[in-house]
């Protein structure tokens, strides 16, 4: 399916734990400056789609204070309250209607300074169980994904530390990263604290604050607004059951499915050979090798020994993660759209530090839910 | 149907960090003091809000051009209130209205006083009556009355 | 230009009053005779514990309830050393688990507390057993915990 | 772009303020299973869902995870849509985007509320609580008792100003709005999927209920209402395969101005009554539908009201009539479920709201009316070719306009 879509351009800020602005103003710059940077008008945009959520911004329908700033006054506007990675596929889908030539998908995250990520997914636990339970909350969840993961092929729990060293180490490259660790390895991993067994405070990311905005143009119109389009090659999403006791916590059906679609729609029949770079919403480190695997990028089973290897590296044959992915920082709601800018820097040849040696096409990641409920894969080309 | 057990759940906002933005309402409730009203003008399209954005809504450009606004102005639109905010009925009906102030595009809400009810009209002039003691806050501002 | 910001602060949490539903209904009236119900699939012939109204994968209603055995195999655990309220983490007074259990006759697994059993002697694979609150009142913490077998 | 068609129509088999025998993703998958009963399709025909209610009523983040199998989603693509009051039409039109872009052939639209198990004052309120705690601290009175910040009527009152800014502009008079009321809720007691029901209302029965903040009263006022709606769309091909009865979807269009009614740390530049994102919205759709003349191509109005006068106020703003022209057709009976444009034959939002659903309602009465499937007697009296739907939400600024035909669109 030819989608004729592209990322014209996007504009980020730079995430931190404390980002000292209003949800208002950081919005208004983000996208006021991905205007100058494009030479264009909230006028040239013909639609918008937002992706922040209530529970998280403290505030029923979050966007009604978000419209003006963002530009969308007296336009036409929606909402996705997911991944933004879920809003630009909406984005996607407007344009290849052929109703409008351009989108602009704003998302962002204040889960460093506003307010708990933990809360995040508290509220979305079942209140007629899970919440009087009391018993689950994000991180044993992840934790309990992580030990199911780690068993079922008989890896250690170092792996998770060679996971964890290897993105903080590319995160302290990257100038978009909230965490900066100099002289990050396995043995500093191994010393941070126990949260849930396995999983270590290293292993998992940090509460953050950031956000982006990202302009999708249709075929023609990417070309006018820039040298260097990326192309949307394919996307899909899917979905696996609610309760975590009715899942095999070691796999993510939904995510192959999602990339099914998504591959069915870019061409891709050998994810291994044809795919250059992945950025992946990993939000700890079990769940890297077991979204790639997800994903087809990783043979199941042969995890340790891949990313003992360095083939997941930066320079390795499939880099996973160059940016050093959402252990780096996680603003949720904008994260999936931050991999996806990762991966547009990554085939612009920009991303510098962290720049692969041979980027053409590139898959990107998204997730909701416990232990990855939901995920949204999209492919990316040059 | 059978009725099925309740259980409770919360959304926990006491303990949300809020930031919101100052700038304008702090330079209203400044000038306030003086019994006036600073509001800030865009210097594209000409349109003056008070309070303040920091930021122009049509011409999505930062705005900080400071202006004056009248404490005199038109009623626009205005309500008779008979309940109070969880429902219950008044001791006496409340008039308040909606007031377009000269020299500002942006409207104010506010108590109406010193009118019957049933002399109150869209399009009436009205002004502020400002209390004596003036602190910078919106108490400043005691009510509209007939001009 | 230096610009300020109000921080209000919100005095109150908004609060909610669910309905249970039928299923959990029925599960928590079964802990009155210290009963776990399980709910079994009429296409697959999986159980589900705690029962709820469809499996997702027949895209089948569940309404075939059965009762499961108070024993199970540990399947997967984590050793908590946090504990997070209200979104804040702090440190646990002590180390303490959180398993998965699949009970005999049921296909899901159920999360639970486990206890006698030091945090790290733990192991998957471990029989437990049930152990309920000695005054049972069809609440959903009279499933107290579960310990070795 | 392609055409889409509405295949199937699935309501909650009632809507009543307090559904206390089923957990939210229950009540849901009665709505699911009243869709597949009422198309014979299967969970295996549906290629993705969307999904939308305003879950600070309830108190659950993205509650379509909880509810996952509930509405039979498992492999399939999920997309939650939240916009406020217009939630249901937004989340239609996400769906139709789904398949008009030709990403999918079959999509259904999930929405629902459960208000009972919240407090619909405290939720909205929650649109502004920073707001008001900083303008509490600056001195606000938001009792309304003195100064600044008078917001009249507690919830009412940015609502009450609307309805008198509207009614000056349009020279009619509280016993309009009265009036209107009384129709739909006349309308509503024929509507088995509708909440509160008058067979016997009238302008007078309902100038007897309470005035909260004039010229609004308690007549005037929507309920609170548990209850899902579930709406199933196909492609032009997808749908003559599947179904008899297609309703299909000229149009669709969205508008948002600016949301500071109620706020007082910003000005608005907007009227409440002005509405302009409507005027908008409707002019891209017309355009976009080809609808050429407002005023006489409709068989069929639905109009989100939650409060009545908005019926009489959102009918001029889609230009279906004149300013000023509204309370007249009410009055002479223009309106009603035999009259040239029928309104609200529903009863509306102001006689049945969960709000997930409210918005989407709309459209799927359109397309019911379309079909000639409208049940208990509410169907209209002649035959539908064309129906228009809005919807209306946010802090007063957002508007959705659909336009559906009996037949596929062309060109």
């Amino acid at each position: 399916m030819d989608i004729n879509v592209a990322v014209a351009g996007f504009n980020m800020t730079p995430c931190s734990s404390d980002l000292v602005t209003t949800r208002e103003r950081m919005t208004f710059e983000l996208s006021s400056g991905l205007f100058d940077d494009l030479g264009i008008t909230r006028d040239d945009v013909g639609t918008y789609i937002i992706a922040t959520n209530d529970f998280l911004d403290g505030r029923t329908i979050s966007n009604v204070f978000l419209d003006a700033p963002v530009g969308a006054y007296m336009k036409d506007e929606s909402k996705v309250e997911m991944d933004g990675l879920n809003a630009l596929m909406y984005a996607c889908m407007r344009i290849m209607t052929g109703q409008y030539e351009t989108a602009l998908v704003l998302a962002f995250g204040l889960t460093g300074y506003q307010v708990s990520p933990y809360l995040h997914i508290d509220y979305i636990m079942d209140p007629t169980y899970d919440r009087q339970v009391k018993l689950l909350n994000e991180l044993s969840a992840a934790a309990l994904q992580a030990r199911c993961y780690l068993d079922k092929f008989g890896y250690s729990e170092e792996l998770l530390d060679e996971i964890a060293a290897k993105d903080l180490s590319n995160a302290a490259l990257d100038p978009y990263q909230l965490r900066q660790l100099s002289d990050i390895s396995k043995e500093k991993v191994k010393g941070s604290d126990y949260l849930y067994e396995p999983l270590r405070e290293l292993h998992c990311y940090p509460p953050t604050d950031g956000g982006i905005v990202v302009l999708l143009a249709s075929g023609e119109k990417a070309k006018e607004l820039t040298d260097k389009p990326v192309w949307i090659k394919g996307m899909g999403q899917s979905i696996d059951p609610y309760y975590i006791g009715d899942r095999d916590l070691s796999v993510s059906p939904s995510t192959t499915q999602a990339a099914k679609r998504a591959y069915d729609m870019a061409g891709i029949t050998d994810p291994k050979g044809q795919v250059d770079v992945a950025e992946i919403s990993s939000l700890f480190a079990c769940q890297e090798p077991l979204l790639a695997e997800a994903l087809g990028l990783l043979d199941q089973g042969r995890a340790a020994d891949v990313y003992a290897s360095g083939d997941t590296a930066i320079d390795g044959k499939l880099p996973i993660n160059p940016s050093g992915g959402p252990l780096g920082a996680h603003p949720i709601c904008a994260t999936g759209l931050l991999r996806m800018a990762e991966a547009v820097r990554q085939l612009r040849g920009e991303a510098e530090k962290n720049q692969v040696a041979k980027a053409e096409t590139a898959v990107v990641h998204g997730q909701d839910g416990v232990c990855a409920q939901q995920n949204v894969v999209v492919v990316l080309g040059t | 149907m059978e009725e099925t057990r309740e259980v409770q759940g919360a959304w926990e906002l006491s303990t949300f960090k809020f930031r919101i933005e100052g700038d304008g309402f702090q330079l209203m409730l400044n000038s306030m003091k003086d019994a006036k009203l600073k509001g800030l003008k865009c210097q594209e399209c000409g349109t003056v809000y008070c309070p303040a954005p920091f930021y122009c809504r049509k011409c999505h450009v930062f705005i900080d051009d400071e202006v004056e606004v009248s404490d005199h102005g038109e009623v626009m639109t205005y309500t008779i209130g008979y309940a109070d905010v969880r429902g219950e009925p008044l001791d006496e009906p409340r008039v308040s209205c909606m007031v377009k102030l000269d020299g500002c595009d942006t409207w104010f809400m506010g108590v109406l006083d010193e009118v019957e009810p049933d002399d109150v009209h869209i399009g009436m002039r009205v002004k502020l009556k400002w209390n004596e003691e003036r602190v910078g806050s919106l108490q400043d501002m005691e009510a509209f009355i007939p001009e | 230009m230096e610009v300020s910001y109000m921080t209000p602060v919100v005095p109150m949490d908004f609060t909610y009053n669910y309905r249970v539903g039928k299923y959990v209904q029925r599960y928590l009236d079964a802990f009155k005779d210290k009963k776990i119900l399980g709910v079994r699939c009429p296409g697959c012939g999986k159980v589900f514990v705690p029962p709820h109204m469809f499996c997702g994968a027949c895209n089948k209603k569940l309404d075939d309830f059965v009762e499961l055995s108070q024993e199970g195999t540990l399947e997967n655990f984590t050793v908590g050393h946090i504990i997070i309220e209200k979104g804040q983490v702090s440190a646990a007074e002590s180390p303490y688990i959180l398993g998965m259990i699949k009970l005999d006759g049921a296909d899901s697994l159920l999360l639970a507390k486990v206890e006698g059993v030091s945090p790290g002697e733990v192991e998957t694979g471990i029989r437990v057993k049930a152990a309920w609150k000695d005054k049972v009142e069809g609440d959903f913490l009279d499933l107290d915990h579960f310990e070795p077998a | 772009m392609r055409n889409v068609g509405i295949i199937g129509v699935g309501y909650t088999p009632v809507f009543v303020s307090k559904r206390k025998d089923v957990s939210i993703p229950e009540m849901i998958s009665e709505a699911v299973d009243a869709a597949f009963d009422n198309t014979g399709l299967t969970p295996q025909d549906i290629d993705a869902i969307t999904f939308g209610n305003m879950h600070t009523f309830e108190g659950v983040n993205m509650p379509h995870l909880w509810g996952a199998e509930h509405i039979r989603s498992l492999g399939k693509p999920v997309m939650r849509i939240a916009t406020g009051g217009t939630t249901g039409m937004s989340a239609f039109q996400a769906g139709y985007y789904h398949v008009a872009s030709g990403l999918h052939d079959v999509v259904m639209i999930v929405t629902y509320e459960k208000h009972s198990e919240g407090d619909a004052q405290v939720g909205l309120m929650g649109i502004i609580t920073p707001e008001v705690m900083a303008m509490l601290a600056s001195g606000i009175d938001v009792t309304g008792g003195k100064g600044m910040g008078a917001i009249g009527g507690g919830s009412a009152g940015g609502i009450s100003y609307q309805a008198m800014s509207y009614l000056n502009h349009a020279g009619a008079g509280i016993e309009h709005i009265d009036g209107i009321a009384a129709m739909e809720r006349r309308n509503a007691a024929k509507n088995p999927y509708a909440h509160l029901k008058d067979p016997n209302a009238t302008a007078e029965t309902i100038a007897k209920t309470p005035l909260v903040s004039y010229p609004i009263r308690f007549g005037h006022i929507c309920p609170t209402t548990d209850g899902a709606t579930v709406c199933i769309i196909a492609s032009e091909e997808k749908a003559k395969e599947l179904a008899d009865k297609v309703a299909w979807v000229w149009a669709v269009s969205n508008c948002a101005s600016d949301a500071t009614t109620g706020n007082l740390i910003e000005g608005l530049i907007t009227d409440p009554a002005e509405q302009m994102p409507c005027i908008i919205a409707a002019r891209q759709a017309y355009e976009r539908a080809g609808i050429k003349d407002p005023k006489t191509e409709f068989d069929v109005i639905e109009i989100y009201n939650g409060f009545a006068h908005q019926t009489l106020m959102f009918l001029e703003k889609l230009g279906v009539c004149e300013v000023g022209e509204a309370h007249k057709l009410l009055e002479a009976g223009e309106l009603e479920r035999d009259g040239r444009f029928p309104t609200n034959a529903s009863g509306g939002v102001v006689s049945t709201n969960a709000i997930g659903t409210s918005a989407l309602n709309r459209v799927t009465e359109c397309a019911l009316q379309i079909m000639g499937k409208a049940e208990g007697g509410h169907q209209v009296d002649k035959d539908v070719h064309k129906a228009l739907a809005h919807g209306w939400g946010g802090l007063m600024q957002y508007v959705t306009v659909t336009i559906l035909g009996d037949e596929p669109r062309k060109g």
